[in-house]
């Protein structure tokens, strides 16, 4: 194998100093650690199903050393594959399984790696393969001219038409523009809000007639949970949007919506 | 069934947001001869005239332009009058507040936006994205209002939970948190040779 | 030269400010059968197909609707900004995945690309290419994506199967690669012609 040469210490440095100029100008051209070992495994011309892991991790972590040499930050991402790579090669150096059982064989440890390279790669060329297509817009355009027609008519009333995104996004450049203060935002925190909690409820209560506490809270059965849902509930209680049953002392607890009001007036 | 360049001309006009003068389309296209782009575009007015179709090449405002024909004006404004509609920014902002703070009054949704929002509510309320939960007791009495199975179905939603929060949209925008190596499903994560001294072999 | 229904949906199609569907145009002329307006249509495709000219009949996002030939396009920017930038090779690649492989977690397109992508569906999500499509019933309940109908209109495909088939994967073993492509829910292996000068390798 001739490139095992570079495996020599002294070969290191020159090594690097390829590393410099080869990739100085394409640093930003690595679109992160699947697509430079892509890279690498080409370079090396080895087959991607039967890679050499020293090869291919000693080049790696040079090449990662070379950002570091150039004060470029190295993204958290590169170094969880740096530790793959170290990994893997670790592991094949490990002694193969105990001769007394044979028949469970040892799986390659690259396998994984491999699996996911491939996989990588094809999404990379599909990518490509699109982004190559003629773009509206760019290489490719609709009537751009209104009609005169169309101008004069009114639209009246179609299906609507809007995404998830353009909904939370109206919400967030709203928050943006207003004051903190002016929220009744309950425990904005990391864990269950009570808000969060109502927004459930209320939707159980478009399915079904009646809900029971218990029901609310099996999937999860936290003190926290418990302790949330049972405050939401008395909000929703105190709102008059629903109202609250218990069969006997101790008993399950329900709930039911209370009567919607008549929705004529505004 | 026409020449190159008569192509090229066509799709100019087509593609251009208001009429192309004769002059502009000459500028444009400076590696062609006056005389050629008139040819050009005598025979693409002839192929027209001659063609019929839905639509027709005219010559308004001192330029060129693709027009529907008139006499298919009655089928062509049934499409406007039913195509999908877009929503406006207040709807979007009003419905978003509903969605993410219901059960919430008409006052709270006013007092957030900060103009007033009864026609936009009316409006919500008759496409059916929004509903009446109740009344809130406190002197006034004001409607209670909330998202209606509507909105669910408009969005594809499965429930009120499966809405994405604040957060999670916040989220994207954030450096990746080391945590997450996790969800990574590598073990190695916890070994990872961060500082200076990388080992080599 | 053409019959007098294929023009009035030459019509439609042709002011239509985005494709439309044969459903949208049998609604839209319900005085007209199914079966007619399906053959004008043929009529007016084969009719486009034949003609060459400056912009053709394409099908995209499931529908119907007028393009200029890409051939022109130099000719067409002369006169008209370009729209639609350069998309990035993390941008595309993102794409690639939640295209193929949605509804798909964010932590599952990472695990595919090893890097983190929340900048990048972000900007995909805020350029519409790319949809939130609910929550996935899991610990947690991470948001799934999925691409929208403006990706196919954007990349001029007629529907999620038009996708440019994947490289087969050269199976290291005969077991599937991971549990989660039973989410998968294209078939993109069914032989899709690709762009012909767009050779993989």
């Amino acid at each position: 194998m001739p490139i095992e040469a570079h495996g020599h210490r002294e070969e290191h440095l020159p090594l690097l100093d390829g590393f410099h100029e080869q990739y100085s100008v394409h640093l930003d051209k690595f679109d992160g650690p699947m697509d430079l070992l892509l890279h690498l495994i080409k370079k090396n011309e080895l087959d991607i199903c039967d890679i050499s892991i020293a090869v291919i991790t000693r080049q790696y972590l040079d090449f990662i050393k070379a950002l570091k040499d150039l004060n470029l930050e190295v993204a958290g991402d590169f170094l969880v594959m740096a530790a793959t790579l170290l990994q893997i090669k670790s592991r094949q150096l490990l002694p193969q399984g105990d001769q007394e059982e044979p028949e469970t064989e040892e799986p390659d440890p690259r396998d994984e790696l491999v699996r996911r390279l491939l996989e990588y790669q094809q999404y990379k060329e599909a990518g490509m393969v699109i982004g190559a297509r003629a773009l509206l817009g760019r290489e490719v355009f609709s009537r751009a001219a209104s009609e005169p027609v169309l101008t004069a008519a009114q639209s009246v009333e179609g299906p609507l038409e809007v995404s998830l995104f353009e909904l939370v996004d109206a919400f967030r450049a709203l928050l943006q523009r207003i004051p903190a203060e002016s929220f009744h935002d309950v425990a904005p925190g990391d864990s269950l809000s009570i808000a969060d909690c109502i927004i459930e409820i209320l939707s159980l209560l478009q399915e079904q007639d009646t809900v029971q506490f218990d029901d609310l809270v099996r999937d999860e059965y936290t003190r926290e949970r418990v302790i949330v849902t049972f405050l939401a509930l008395l909000e929703l209680c105190r709102l008059k949007l629903i109202r609250i049953f218990q069969g006997s002392e101790h008993g399950s607890i329900w709930f039911v919506p209370a009567v919607a009001a008549d929705s004529s007036e505004v | 069934m026409n020449s190159e360049l008569s192509s090229i001309i066509e799709s100019l006009i087509f593609s251009a947001e208001s009429a192309l003068s004769t002059d502009r389309i000459c500028e444009l296209l400076n590696e062609f001869e006056r005389d050629e782009i008139k040819a050009a575009l005598t025979e693409l007015i002839a192929c027209y005239q001659e063609r019929g179709g839905g639509f027709e090449l005219v010559e308004v405002a001192g330029g060129w332009q693709f027009r529907t024909r008139p006499a298919f004006h009655s089928y062509i404004t049934r499409h406007i009058k039913t195509r999908t509609s877009k929503f406006s920014q207040s709807a979007l902002e009003t419905l978003a507040i509903i969605a993410y703070r219901q059960p919430i009054t008409r006052a709270e949704v006013e007092h957030l936006r900060g103009v007033d929002c009864g026609g936009v509510l009316k409006s919500l309320l008759e496409k059916h994205l929004v509903r009446i939960l109740g009344k809130k007791d406190i002197p006034g009495r004001p409607l209670i209002y909330g998202t209606s199975k509507e909105f669910l179905d408009i969005f594809g939603l499965k429930d009120l939970k499966s809405l994405p929060t604040l957060r999670e949209i916040q989220a994207l925008d954030e450096q990746p948190q080391y945590e997450r190596q996790e969800e990574l499903q590598l073990e190695p994560a916890k070994a990872i040779p961060v500082e200076s001294d990388l080992p080599f072999e």
